[in-house]
């Protein structure tokens, strides 16, 4: 078959080889798109994407890792723009002079789960209490524990909580979302998670949610066009033009259909300038 | 233990190799087989130790069919001796090591056969290591230790110098009245056919061309 | 069991329902694959053909090091090339991270171990006794070399299988440095990590299911190449 | 470049450093790939040599599926393990995923092809010659099989050693059926994939060095056992 | 080539299997070595073939030591001969391949030697299927269808049948009369080093014992 050959040649990726900057629109250009797991696995890229290549000409290589991974790739001048969440390291590293500016783009939001029926977590929805209420119990608890997005947040909640987690029942797994879902339900324990993670293998496992709604839980995704001064080979047009059209009503609109269809709710609600 | 072979037929691709209608080898007695190269000698020996089992016809040992009691009291010792990579003292008690035989009498038997083939100085080499002839000499001496009823042997002389012929044919002929076996014996050589076989076979493009005595 | 089954009939349908992005998928990483097991085979079957059969000073060490880099991890091949390849990196100039280009660079380092040492293997054991003809026969090095490769071409074939096999099956080396990009460097293997990660399980026993198929075929192949011999 | 450089300076720090949770990850690296590969060898190298010298009908057709199952991707021994030992699989009451046990269950899966493959093309090309003998001795195929284990045992470390190093360099598998969790699960290539994904470069080259200086050991010790025959 | 051998020895281990203070070999003649099993003479032909090129002292071809110049003109068949899984035609032409001979020449040539040895019948039998004795014919056409100035035989005739013996050693003085070459000859045999060698080198323990004319 002829097919795998063509992505051999990518058209465009390699002419700012030549021509770094002269490119006076982003028209017909590639920007790398650095971003975390979760917006993948997601579905939500997949369903973006071909619009704004539709609407731009500009063609989206997503490189999903973890968020530690993304903002390192931005931080060399790997990407042309991020889209992550752990906000304070974002705006450290537009401060650091790395990105351009910081805009918020939408968020989901984290929920405690846990194994069916366990009385002794009633906490409302509170999840400063509710982590209390772990640790005092010793009640196993598995964190990602590789500094992506959700293992930052799980940090400052457990900072906000007052409790320094540590211990047997505190089980620090480094791996994906999915996978640390995959982990508590065996050990039936509990875990903080992005919702749409959770929506997607609800079905596959005994695990329910515990908190939800509490304002601290809230993971705000922020787009970040990386500075052009970084290296002659970052496509700065692009990665603006990437983030103005997120941040767009056409594409903050398509954000909040994502997902209606298939949860009944959407994944991630867009609040640009909210 | 008498050989009868009946209409034995061999080939190799679309070639017959061999094609023997009836073939009886006697028992207790020292059989040649002599023929050009390439005219099946190796082949029949082979099929006749069940080493080569696709084949038509068929092979009868006392009147039986190939069996795995015949199996341990048949041996072949191989135009191409291959040894094992350990000790000649090793692959010489292989055979009894098999046969569970006590260490005691793996020892000695090994010794005895050493002394007989005049091989004990090559006892510690290692199998791979050896001469020619020298290896040639062991794979009979490996063969010779598990007293055998039936004894195969495809040119077991031929890189020898003359006086280990000389020695090996006198061992063989004095172990073959001992034991009382039947022994098969590939050579060219007519005057070592003369010296040591009761009746001499010859083969002819897979077919027996003579049969009888020298 | 349930997603076990529910796996294999998907891969069935998958493969019948003639999705052009499946057959896109299935395209490129037996084009990446193959490149990169070609690539290596030009010059590491002969290299260790070569350097099975000659005696030189240091060679025990040189075949510790042949066998140890056969255990080089696969994330670590990627890590390296995408150091390389990056933007930044000594060879960012080229622009060749994340497209297929790079993806055949790190299978091709990747197989090149594998290649090289059971070659090596091979030739130490089985090429020594032909070298020696060929030298009685007044071949130089390279003529024994020719020789063994000719003499020893199942063989070959059969550990070309086997790594081709390593470079289709492993997704740490491809996901770093090709990115799993829809439709430009998404191959087999990163799909179904994908998959996995997705939670959809029976996708991604179709997909390693569809990967066992190919390799199936490519032995089947080799197989009856060898009967005709 | 750099981050090479710094990844060789850190694997010395780290190993010099004497931190117990480097001890850790790498002892049980060590553990669960050695008990795979010893567990796997002790069925299937005798296997291996067994139907390398054995002729039966349907011969080809096995080795067919024997080499094509060299080509199993790891993720896919990781899922369907997973699948088997999750609390609501078959065999979830053992309670075994996310322990030691299931890395070493799915890493002996995965080093079975390997094991079962080299074996038996190792028998069929050089074990034909040895059964020959052993039969005309009056040997049974399984003396036969005992023998050509001893005759080849260094060509079977040989192997072995290839097999181990699959297995302990490998990423796929230990870490769905492992989790990665710190102190419990966490061996070198999940760490160093961690590492990765955390965007700390130098740490997972210095790993990925360690796992190369293990594999050297390895190869040496082997390497002087054969020297000294 | 004259052949001069200058303190060689050669050891194995410990052991010295080759301890020979000087040595020549005559140009243009044929001799035979001959000695008891294990006395080092496969170990010599292979150290003079340039096989063996570990050991101690010196071996001069023409006064000159080896090159790949005397390589390209010199060639041993082993004791036991090892051919390609090739077709006998190919086996015997490989020589004359590596040397870029044209394709026609190396038909004529392959015929030609192919009819002294009478091995035409084989040509197209792979090299890997042929019984011992025709190897050892194939082996010998592949050596001397390069008309080699040292030709080395390691026990060439050891699997032959009579008939084959007496062709061959016919056909092997003709052709060294015709080429005017040096063949060394390892025999057990001391009627065929009688009929064949104009010199005889008996080796003992890796020591000549003997040296003249039988
Ligand atoms: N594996 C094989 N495939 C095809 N032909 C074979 C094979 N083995 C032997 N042959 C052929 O079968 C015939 C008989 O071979 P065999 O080895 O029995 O001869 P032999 O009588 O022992 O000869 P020699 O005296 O040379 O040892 C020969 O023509 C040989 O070429
Ligand atoms: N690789 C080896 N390692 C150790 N010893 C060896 C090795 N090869 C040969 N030898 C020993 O060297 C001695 C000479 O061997 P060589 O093969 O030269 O004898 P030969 O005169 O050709 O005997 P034959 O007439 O049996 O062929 C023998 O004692 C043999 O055991
Ligand atoms: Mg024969
Ligand atoms: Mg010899």
């Amino acid at each position: 078959s002829r097919a795998p050959e063509e992505p051999a040649e990518p058209p465009v990726s390699e002419e700012p080889v030549d021509e770094p900057i002269e490119e006076p629109s982003a028209e017909g250009s590639s920007i790398i798109l650095a971003t975390t797991t979760s917006t993948q696995d997601s579905g939500l890229l997949d369903f973006l994407l071909p619009i704004f290549t539709e609407d731009t000409g500009i063609e989206v290589k997503t490189i999903a890792v973890g968020t530690g991974n993304a903002l390192q790739m931005g931080r060399d001048g790997e990407a042309d723009v991020l889209l992550v969440h752990a906000k304070p390291d974002e705006l450290q590293l537009v401060e650091e002079g790395h990105g351009t500016l910081r805009h918020d783009v939408m968020y989901n939001d984290f929920v405690l789960v846990g194994p069916d029926a366990n009385p002794q977590l009633e906490a409302g929805n509170n999840i400063s209490e509710a982590l209390e209420r772990i640790s005092e119990n010793d009640l196993v608890f598995i964190s990602r524990g590789d500094n992506s997005g959700t293992h930052k947040k799980e940090l400052a909640l457990w900072s906000d909580a007052g409790v320094e987690p540590s211990g047997d029942w505190y089980n620090e797994a480094g791996v994906g979302m999915g996978d640390v879902l995959k982990i508590a339900d065996e050990m039936q324990g509990y875990t903080l998670t992005d919702r749409a993670t959770y929506l997607a293998l609800k079905d596959e496992m005994d695990l329910r949610i515990y908190v939800e709604d509490d304002e601290n839980l809230f993971n705000q995704y922020g787009v970040i066009p990386i500075n052009p001064d970084k290296g002659e080979i970052i496509n700065a047009d692009g990665g603006n033009a990437f983030a103005e059209w997120l941040i767009s009503d056409k594409a903050q609109e398509l954000i909040s259909e994502f997902g209606v269809e298939q949860y009944g709710e959407p994944l991630f609600i867009p609040n640009f300038g909210k | 233990m008498e050989l009868g072979i009946h209409n034995l037929r061999k080939r190799y691709q679309n070639e017959v190799v061999l094609d023997i209608d009836d073939l009886t080898i006697e028992e207790g007695v020292i059989t040649g087989i002599t023929g050009p190269n390439g005219s099946g000698k190796t082949t029949l020996l082979n099929v006749i130790a069940g080493i080569e089992d696709c084949y038509e016809g068929k092979v009868l040992y006392g009147g039986k069919s190939y069996s795995d009691e015949i199996k341990l009291k048949t041996t072949l010792v191989f135009q191409k001796p291959y040894l094992f990579r350990r000790s000649v003292f090793d692959n010489i008690a292989y055979p009894l090591n098999l046969r569970k035989v006590p260490r005691d009498t793996v020892q000695e038997k090994v010794r005895e056969i050493g002394n007989l083939l005049s091989i004990n100085d090559l006892m510690n080499k290692k199998g791979h290591q050896l001469s020619g002839g020298e290896s040639q000499k062991v794979a009979l001496a490996r063969a010779m230790v598990m007293e055998p009823e039936l004894l195969l042997l495809d040119e077991p002389t031929a890189s020898l110098d003359p006086e280990s012929v000389v020695k090996i044919e006198k061992s063989l002929t004095e172990y073959q009245k001992w034991k009382g076996c039947t022994v098969v014996i590939i050579t060219h050589n007519i005057e070592q056919s003369r010296r040591l076989c009761d009746k001499v076979i010859c083969l002819e493009r897979g077919k027996v061309a003579l049969n009888g005595v020298l | 069991m349930e997603y076990i089954k529910q796996g294999f009939i998907e891969a069935f349908q998958l493969l019948l329902q003639f999705d052009p992005e499946v057959y896109d998928v299935i395209g490129l990483s037996l084009f990446v694959s193959t490149s990169a097991t070609v690539i290596a085979a030009f010059v590491f079957v002969p290299l260790g053909v070569y350097l099975g059969i000659k005696d030189f000073k240091g060679k025990k060490m040189i075949s510790r090091l042949i066998y140890t880099s056969m255990s080089i991890p696969s994330v670590i091949v990627g890590l390296v090339v995408a150091l390389l390849l990056a933007r930044r990196g000594p060879l960012g100039f080229l622009g060749l991270l994340y497209t297929p280009k790079a993806m055949i660079i790190a299978q091709t380092i990747l197989v090149i171990p594998l290649i090289l040492g059971l070659t090596y293997s091979m030739a130490k054991n089985r090429g020594v006794a032909i070298h020696k003809v060929a030298k009685s026969l007044g071949g130089t090095r390279w003529d024994s070399v020719i020789l063994i490769i000719r003499e020893l071409r199942i063989d070959i074939l059969v550990n070309l299988a086997t790594s081709f096999s390593r470079a289709i099956s492993e997704v740490g080396a491809v996901m770093i440095v090709g990115g799993n990009i829809k439709g430009q460097t998404r191959v087999i293997t990163t799909t179904i990590s994908m998959m996995n990660s997705m939670g959809e399980y029976p996708m991604a026993i179709a997909l390693g299911t569809i990967l066992l198929i190919i390799s199936f075929g490519i032995h089947s192949i080799i197989y009856s190449y060898s009967q005709e011999e």
